[in-house]
């Protein structure tokens, strides 16, 4: 007999037998001749659109093709926050749907993602700072979104081993969203894997997409390293590769692709319990649940697809860290890691249908795609399914380049080195 | 008794230096020489900590940076450091160590109860429970994990210790100073060639110390000493001991970690606590050696359990006996030198376990040591409370044999340290003869030598070091002489550690990973459960994710997956590393620049005479800038500014405007780049006058504004807001030299050249009167609004005059060489004291400049297109400039857009918050009312009421009209009716005047 | 990371500052609002060769054109931007 | 009649604080306030003017690379392509040479750095190798000593460093040197 359902039940169950019934988390099935829907990618968001195809819309004959394991990408290399404290009306609610989504998820998955609201922080440093955080905090507001504003006093409760004494650039105060946090980042890829797998797709590890089948302007399908795969339908959700993918299929996106770095310490006991970003310099931290501070700063600047960063970066970066909080320079760095990043021209995402019938893309999700992968796999498979764009992900066509109707949360315009 | 282990020769510690020091709150001794861990063990001393899940006892299990088990919180207060691994603590005295995750002490600890429930803590139970209810993972679950999870406890204040980063350059960065790293810094150093040497440890030569071998006739150690010397008597070679190289990156760049206060209480005066290395390196030869592997058996993780060649170290480098009575249990012929050096050094050898049965070395060394050989067993588990002291034995046939120990020397083979191989990308290669992973592709310029390269034998890593040494010297351009490889003693054919991995399983548990507690069993369970990519494991069961980064675990993880999974090793994957090597302290990479030092102070020519005055400061970007001017009895700053912007309404005022970018431009096509990047004419600009100017990006948004003057005709004077200033020089570099190349026009930045005053108010031209040399003219008629003459004041010092107006006043900019700045606004209070004159700060210039409705730093945020400024009629029509076209989009002529406007609350009592969004009256404040937002506001007092600007849509429509200003985090809501952004003096006839 | 600047020698990435694609050119004053878009917004994107412009900001100021392999970082060529547009603008004429 | 104003250095001893060394000074920092500078810009068409002017007034020829040439009181650093940094003890006026010339007397600051721990302080601040074999007397570089941009070259064998930044700057650049310099025995004096 195997355990399917996960509880505490089925856990003492299987810890009486040595843990021998549980079954594999998800299928490896060999590819079908074709499939309704093929997902090209299989991190989160692809493994998050499969599900919800299949959940929500009742699309089941599915596939989802991984050219390496699934969730190696940058569902597996991020900071894992989650946030919807976002400042545009293009952004707020479809974060804010991820938000919920996130809020709900490991019911709706069975699996504990850890989801964990510990709040985010976002401190600042001058009062034009505050004023574009009241006003950010403002419109979450009037989006339903919660948001407020914290002073010194409340900070130095939260968080006591701010420098409040001796800093470059005082602290004021910040903005908080307590309802952000963080979730245990490689579990949304799993959970997203085990539930799509369920309801019967196919999650293919090791097929890379090589080409696209295109007739008359229609997709007919993909070439894969395991054979061509018919499909209906075919989903783009590649993330750093976007661009690459979509040359495959003739097109030319409004992207770069950059590398972002981010690093964990050794584990330590619990020393921060909320997510703090620095607003005089890159840096922003957590702590895992194992007891790692999770921290990052800003991308390299340039493009690359190495999935490595350098050394100016991290320095910058700890540099920052020991500004904000000198109590962690005695913490040792343990790991850094590099993402690719689709860095779209204004930093906001793309999901949207291509000029090819039947092929659809969700790509230019900077470094917020973690916090969108419940949303971003809504979205886009309301956008595959019923081929109109969901509700809250209206604003992210392709066609706002050239309208001019963007959506640039940080006002630095065309440069993604600078979002 | 004290250091009961202690061996009464041997070793490289100084036994005439006796060092105090405490664990867990006793007292010990040890020698200089020591470290933390071989002082520890020569005290008898074997339970170190508790394992991270289990809480089970652990002790020291390696003899340096990949130790998984003797952790400890190092120091105390401030400088507590979580975590420290005890086998590289430099014994020091009053050195001061607390084991870590155990309650209420190492020896009872409570939480070992964690075990019982072991059945259920297998690896990824947390992903299957803790989800119901929701609410309580927050309160309950997540709070109980955290609190378990975690080691040791971050220092509890901030640091107070110093570091510092250094850059240095070399032909040959040479990574590791054992038998081939020194040969390589030989060869390479010999010839001429800058090198640098750098190892982690404080005593050179690596495994020369650990072992007892015989080079050139010197024992190991006094060759690898007397090699140590020559390099550093060599004036090319640096000799960094302490160092740990972290990471290789691109273009020969390498990050390396000196500890150089660590082996001391508390740093020397200005000496910081650690340096940071940038090396960046023509050449580097690897030689970092290799790290031993255990094998998984039960109960592997007793404290008495050590890798065989660091039981060796011990034996030989500190004179400690790790045990009294050892098994030596191993796969490899390397271990024979641990029975034979356990044996010299009076050790008893109750079995030698040989786990394959093929190497003859361990067969004899058994003999030698007259110890019971065991070919083809295995150690089933180990047994013992808080220690081994004893083990179970498998022989060849099944049967058990039960054998009392103290000590179980292990060795599964060795893992060629090449970590820093495989940071720019390279794959190791599987090698199946020498069960290892070998270097694959290296970074550009580095060469692996030695055991780091799989090449274990020493005569054999010799040469190769020496080989490389040569090759990079020469590389360089110093030709090097033949390095005359030393003789050493016989090496025996090799029998590498080519499995077992694990003993055949028992109930007790066989650990993989000891620091973060993966058993064998969980590595199934993973299996079973599909995570049988190598990258699925890790992340699965967190294997390798320890504070050791695997170092021990990883290979012997992936080994056995690929055993339970029925595939080969290169088949199941390999185990990459990424930087660093080993963890590094934040503080190091953060450096010296802490704190007020975080970034560079810039202080206008005015900040030391605004001190004097008591003025109070405010950052803006690197500057400090008077915010305001308090004068006794003035309660807060409202006041203080309000007196200020009175005071230039009606008399005069004097405000320090140096920080604005200032830009020289000249040449013969300064018109025709100023008319690309401006979105209004330049070249039609007369000389000996200003002009406002808009930029905008290439996308449309307005990116910067200021007045630029002409000065002649092809000469032109800019000035930029104090924020986009190198932004701006950028941007105009990037025109000239890249969009139109063809442009003959030089930039120089004159921010810092010259100190500018602006004096302002009704009396500004009796004051400017005053200053100027006698002969210039201030009038009206002279110097009209928006005029600018070249002049002198003060007698004879050169200055520039400017008619502008931020404030909306009459009123000058006086630019003068920033050397006599601070005597020129001594100068300008002097000569205004008749008119009443005070200085103002950024406060009072905010309100001024809010009241004239001019656009700053809130309202070019970046998503503001010059029309949503009140500005589109600005842009010419004649020529092209960046930004031309994409402002001409759709979306940016959208009525919808919101718009440049003013507001005034409706109670003239109520106070107006900048962040307030704007909603029309009797709406919900909902997504789909918002009408925009308020980017800046001021108390007027020339209105008397608070006044603010913002954009709002279709406002055009919507002048008079009363809307909401929507403001839920502060005051909550007010309403504000819509006016014109300027509130004082529209027709700008005071300007004029 | 390191760039050889033509006129500086190699230097640390940190002196630079990086823009982006330096195979796009500035469209003519009288082209369509669509070139300006595809200019302003639009990217190869390569995963290989690049050619991409950089400031030496903390150097000489000189733009250049780094021929660059963005899945290696390894650099094959660095030359004056200037030059590069000189170049091109003769070629275009 | 205003009094004539006087000029004041941007150090102040409260920014840029004085340490002695204890013992031999391992490395000096000192502030030059003894110079006029001046940048200048080739214009189009016109270098070789330019060069001839400076021939003919100085002596010397401009140089096309990063080094600075020095004649009697008067010297040239090159500061990019086609353009230089000139500096003087006296009373030059460098107004008149035919480039687009810009004051650049109180733009910047110049500190010297010398001593047998220069180059060590300076590693701790910039990233160049300052190795006698790839930098010596006569060689420049433009470059950042930690995030502050800087204008270096070495002026003799001592050796000598001086570094130019601008003016707002100088008593950040000063105590990052005499931080760096304080465990090489700073001897750090304004004036």
């Amino acid at each position: 007999m195997s355990t399917d359902r996960y509880s505490i039940f089925s856990v003492l169950r299987e810890a009486l037998r040595g843990h021998t019934g549980w079954k594999p988390a998800w299928r490896s099935p060999d590819p079908k001749p074709s499939y309704d829907v093929v997902i090209v990618g299989g991190g989160g968001h692809g493994l998050a659109t499969a599900h919800y195809l299949a959940k929500t819309y009742g699309v089941r004959n599915v596939a989802v093709l991984e050219k390496g394991w699934i969730g190696g990408g940058n569902v597996g290399r991020n900071t894992t926050i989650v946030r919807s404290n976002y400042l545009l009306a293009g952004n707020i609610p479809f974060y804010e749907h991820s938000m919920k989504l996130w809020e709900g998820l490991e019911q709706d998955l069975n699996y504990n993602a850890m989801v964990s609201q510990r709040g985010v922080v976002n401190l600042f440093h001058s009062d034009g700072q505050r004023d574009a955080y009241v006003r950010r905090g403002t419109a979450m507001r009037m989006h339903g979104v919660d948001s407020e504003l914290l002073d010194v006093a409340e900070l130095k409760r939260i968080l006591p081993m701010l420098d409040f004494d001796n800093a470059r650039f005082p602290i004021k105060g910040a903005l908080r969203q307590k309802r952000g946090g963080t979730v245990r980042h490689d579990a949304v890829a799993w959970g997203y894997a085990r539930s799509a797998d369920g309801f019967g797709v196919d999650i293919i590890q090791n097929c890379e997409v090589t080409g696209f089948r295109i007739e008359d302007g229609r997709i007919k399908g993909v070439e894969t390293s395991r054979g061509f795969i018919g499909a209906g339908k075919v989903g783009l959700s590649t993330a750093g590769n976007s661009s690459r993918v979509a040359a495959m299929a003739g097109m030319r996106l409004p992207i770069e692709s950059h590398v972002l770095q981010a690093f964990v310490s050794e584990g330590i006991k619990p020393f921060i319990d909320t997510v703090c970003t620095f607003g005089a310099g890159h840096f922003y931290i957590s702590q895992s649940d194992k007891g790692g501070l999770v921290f990052g700063g800003d991308i390299d600047g340039y493009n690359s697809y190495a999935q490595r960063g350098n050394l100016p970066t991290v320095e910058d970066v700890c540099e920052g860290g020991m500004a904000v909080m000198p109590q962690i320079g005695r913490v040792r760095m343990l790991r850094s890691w590099g993402g690719i990043m689709d860095m779209s021209m204004d930093g906001s995402p793309i999901i949207d249908a291509t000029p090819v019938q039947g092929l659809y893309l969700n790509a230019g999700w900077c470094y917020g795609g973690f916090k969108a992968t419940p949303a971003a796999g809504d979205c886009f498979a309301h956008l595959i399914a019923r081929d109109a764009p969901h509700p809250v992900a209206a604003a992210y066509r392709l066609d706002r380049f050239a309208t001019g109707r963007l959506i640039d949360e940080k006002g630095v315009g065309a440069q993604p080195n600078l979002h | 008794m004290a250091q009961s282990h202690r061996l009464p020769s041997r070793g490289l510690v100084d036994r005439a230096r006796t060092i105090g020091f405490r664990f867990d709150g006793r007292s010990y001794e040890g020698h200089a020489g020591d470290t933390l861990a071989s002082a520890l063990l020569a005290n008898g001393v074997r339970l170190v900590g508790r394992s991270f899940k289990y809480h089970r006892p652990r002790g020291v299990i390696a003899s340096g940076s990949e130790e998984p088990n003797a952790l400890v919180e190092l120091r105390t207060g401030a400088r507590r450091e979580p975590n420290t691994k005890a086998t590289t603590v430099e014994l020091f005295d009053g050195l001061d160590a607390q084991s870590q995750n155990r309650w209420p002490s190492l020896a009872f600890d409570l939480m070992s109860v964690n075990q019982l429930a072991s059945p259920v803590f297998v690896a990824g139970f947390y992903y299957k429970t803790f989800m119901w209810p929701a609410k309580l993972w927050e309160k309950l679950y997540e709070p109980m994990i955290r609190r378990a999870a975690g080691l040791g406890r971050a220092a509890e204040a901030a640091d107070p210790d110093d570091y510092e980063k250094f850059t240095a350059h070399c032909d040959l960065l040479v990574v590791g100073a054992g038998p081939a790293g020194l040969a390589a810094a030989l060869a390479a150093g010999r010839a001429g060639a800058r090198v640098i040497l750098a190892d982690e440890d404080f005593v050179l030569g690596g495994r020369l110390n650990a072992d007892r071998r015989v080079i050139d006739g010197a024992t190991s150690p006094d060759w690898a000493a007397r090699a140590v010397a020559e390099l550093e008597s060599l004036p090319e070679v640096t000799v960094l001991r302490r160092t740990t190289v972290l990471a290789a990156y691109d273009g020969g760049v390498y990050a390396a970690l000196e500890r150089v206060s660590d082996h001391i209480a508390v740093p020397a005066a200005h000496q910081p606590r650690q340096r940071l290395w940038r090396i960046v390196a023509t050449r580097a030869v690897l030689a970092a050696g290799s790290l031993e592997r255990p094998i998984a058996f039960g109960n592997n993780d007793l404290p008495g359990v050590m890798l065989a060649g660091a039981a060796r170290t011990y034996l030989n480098r500190y004179g400690v006996a790790p045990g009294k009575r050892a098994v030596v249990y191993a796969s490899t012929s390397d271990a024979a030198r641990t029975v034979l050096d356990l044996s010299a050094a009076g050790v008893e050898i109750a079995a030698v376990v040989d786990a394959r049965g093929d190497a003859p070395a361990l067969q004899e060394a058994a003999k030698a040591a007259k110890a019971p050989l065991i070919l083809g067993g295995s150690i089933a588990r180990a047994t013992g409370w808080r220690g081994v002291s004893g083990c179970e034995i498998a022989d060849a046939s099944g049967r058990t044999l039960k054998m009392e120990c103290d000590l179980v020397a292990v060795s599964g083979g060795w893992n060629p340290s090449m970590q820093l191989s495989t940071h720019l990308g390279g794959r190791p290669v599987w090698d199946d003869a020498k069960a290892a992973f070998l270097p694959g592709s290296c970074p550009p310029g580095m060469t692996v030598v030695g055991a780091a390269a799989g090449a274990f034998g020493l005569a054999q890593a010799i040469a190769a070091g020496a080989q490389a040494g040569v090759e990079a010297a020469s590389d360089a351009g110093f030709a090097a002489s033949a390095f005359d490889v030393p003789s050493v003693d016989p090496e025996p054919d090799v029998v590498y550690g080519r499995g077992p991995w694990r003993s055949p399983s028992t109930s007790a548990k066989a650990f993989v990973d000891l620091q973060n507690d993966v058993t064998v069993k969980d590595v199934e369970l993973s299996a079973r459960e599909g995570f049988v990519s190598v990258e699925h494991l890790k992340r699965y069961t967190t294997l390798g994710m320890a504070t050791d980064q695997g170092k021990t675990a990883n290979l012997l993880g992936l080994a056995i997956m690929a055993d339970v999974t029925g595939r080969t090793i290169p088949q199941t994957g390999m185990t990459l590393s990424r930087p660093p090597f080993a963890p590094v302290a934040i503080g190091a990479l953060g450096g010296a620049h802490r704190g007020k030092e975080f970034k560079p102070t810039r202080l206008p020519p005015s900040h030391f005479w605004a001190e004097e005055q008591g003025a109070v400061f405010t950052e803006t970007g690197q500057w400090m800038r008077a915010a305001y001017f308090p004068r006794s009895g003035e309660k807060d700053w409202f006041e203080s500014t309000m007196r200020e912007v009175e005071t230039v309404r009606t008399k005069v005022g004097v405000y320090d405007a140096s920080t604005l970018g200032k830009i020289d431009i000249q040449g013969p096509d300064a018109a025709a780049l100023l008319d690309k990047v401006y979105i209004n004419a330049f070249a039609s600009l007369a000389v000996g006058k200003a002009r406002y100017g808009l930029m905008l990006r290439e996308d449309g948004m307005a990116m910067d504004d200021g007045t630029t003057t002409r000065l002649s005709d092809t000469h032109y004077y800019m000035t930029t807001t104090t924020a986009n200033a190198a932004a701006v020089m950028r941007h105009l570099e990037y025109a000239k030299q890249w969009l139109w190349p063809e442009l003959d026009v030089a930039f120089a930045s004159v921010t810092d050249q010259w100190a500018q005053y602006a004096i302002a108010g009704p009396r500004s031209r009796e004051v400017v009167a005053a200053l100027v040399d006698e002969g210039f003219d201030v009038s009206n008629e002279a110097l009209p609004y928006m005029g600018a003459t070249e002049l002198t004041v003060c007698g004879g010092t050169r200055a520039r005059l400017f008619r502008l107006s931020f404030s909306g006043e009459l009123a000058y900019e006086l630019a003068v060489p920033a050397r006599y700045g601070d005597a020129m606004i001594r100068a300008i209070i002097k000569a205004g004291q008749p008119f009443g004159i005070c200085p103002y700060g950024a406060e009072a210039l905010s309100v001024m400049r809010i009241e004239k409705g001019h656009a700053a730093g809130p309202e070019l945020n970046g998503t503001t297109a010059a029309a949503d400024l009140g500005m589109g009629r600005m842009a010419s029509k004649k020529k092209d400039f960046i930004g031309r076209a994409m402002a001409g989009r759709d979306g940016l002529a959208d009525p919808a857009r919101p718009r440049l406007v003013g507001f005034r609350p409706v109670d003239r009592s109520a106070r107006l918050r900048s962040g307030s969004h704007l909603v029309a009256r009797g709406a919900e404040p909902s997504a789909a009312n918002d009408a925009g937002y308020v980017t800046s506001t001021a108390y007027s007092p020339s209105n008397g009421h608070w006044i603010g600007l913002g954009f709002l849509a279709r406002a055009e429509e919507r002048m008079g009209e009363i809307v909401i200003a929507h403001d839920p985090l502060r005051d909550g809501d007010i309403e504000v009716e819509v006016v014109s952004p300027v509130f004082v003096d529209p027709e700008g006839a005071r300007l004029r005047a | 990371m390191r760039i050889a600047c033509p006129h500086c020698g190699p230097r640390g990435v940190d002196e630079f500052s990086y823009l982006g694609d330096a195979t796009l050119t500035r469209p003519a004053s009288d082209a369509p609002e669509a070139a300006f878009a595809d200019y302003v917004y639009f990217r190869d994107n390569p995963a290989g060769e690049h050619r991409e412009l950089w400031q030496h900001a903390s150097g000489c100021q000189s733009w250049l054109v780094v021929t660059r392999d963005t899945r290696t970082h390894a650099i094959s060529q660095v030359e004056a931007a200037r030059d590069v547009a000189l170049a091109r603008s003769k070629g275009a004429a | 009649m205003p009094e004539a104003l006087i000029a004041k250095s941007p150090l102040r001893p409260h920014v840029a604080s004085e340490v002695s060394a204890h013992g031999d000074a391992g490395v000096t920092l000192r502030e030059r306030l003894d110079l006029r500078l001046a940048q200048i810009s080739a214009l189009r068409g016109r270098e070789q003017e330019l060069a001839d002017a400076v021939r003919q007034a100085f002596g010397v020829e401009l140089p096309a690379t990063s080094k600075r040439v020095v004649s009697g009181p008067v010297a040239f650093a090159w500061a990019g392509p086609g353009r230089w940094l000139a500096s003087s003890t006296a009373e030059t006026d460098f107004s008149a040479l035919p480039g687009a010339v810009s004051d650049q007397s109180d733009g910047r600051a110049v500190l010297s750095v010398s001593g047998p721990k220069a180059r060590e302080t300076l590693a701790t601040l910039i990233s160049l190798d300052l190795h006698p074999r790839a930098f010596a007397t006569g060689d420049v570089a433009l470059t950042h000593a930690a995030s502050i941009a800087v204008t270096l070259w070495q002026s003799d064998d001592a050796p000598t460093y001086e570094l130019v930044c601008f003016r707002t700057f100088a008593a950040t650049l000063w105590r990052w040197i005499a931080h760096a310099g304080a465990s090489r025995g700073i001897d750090a004096k304004l004036g």
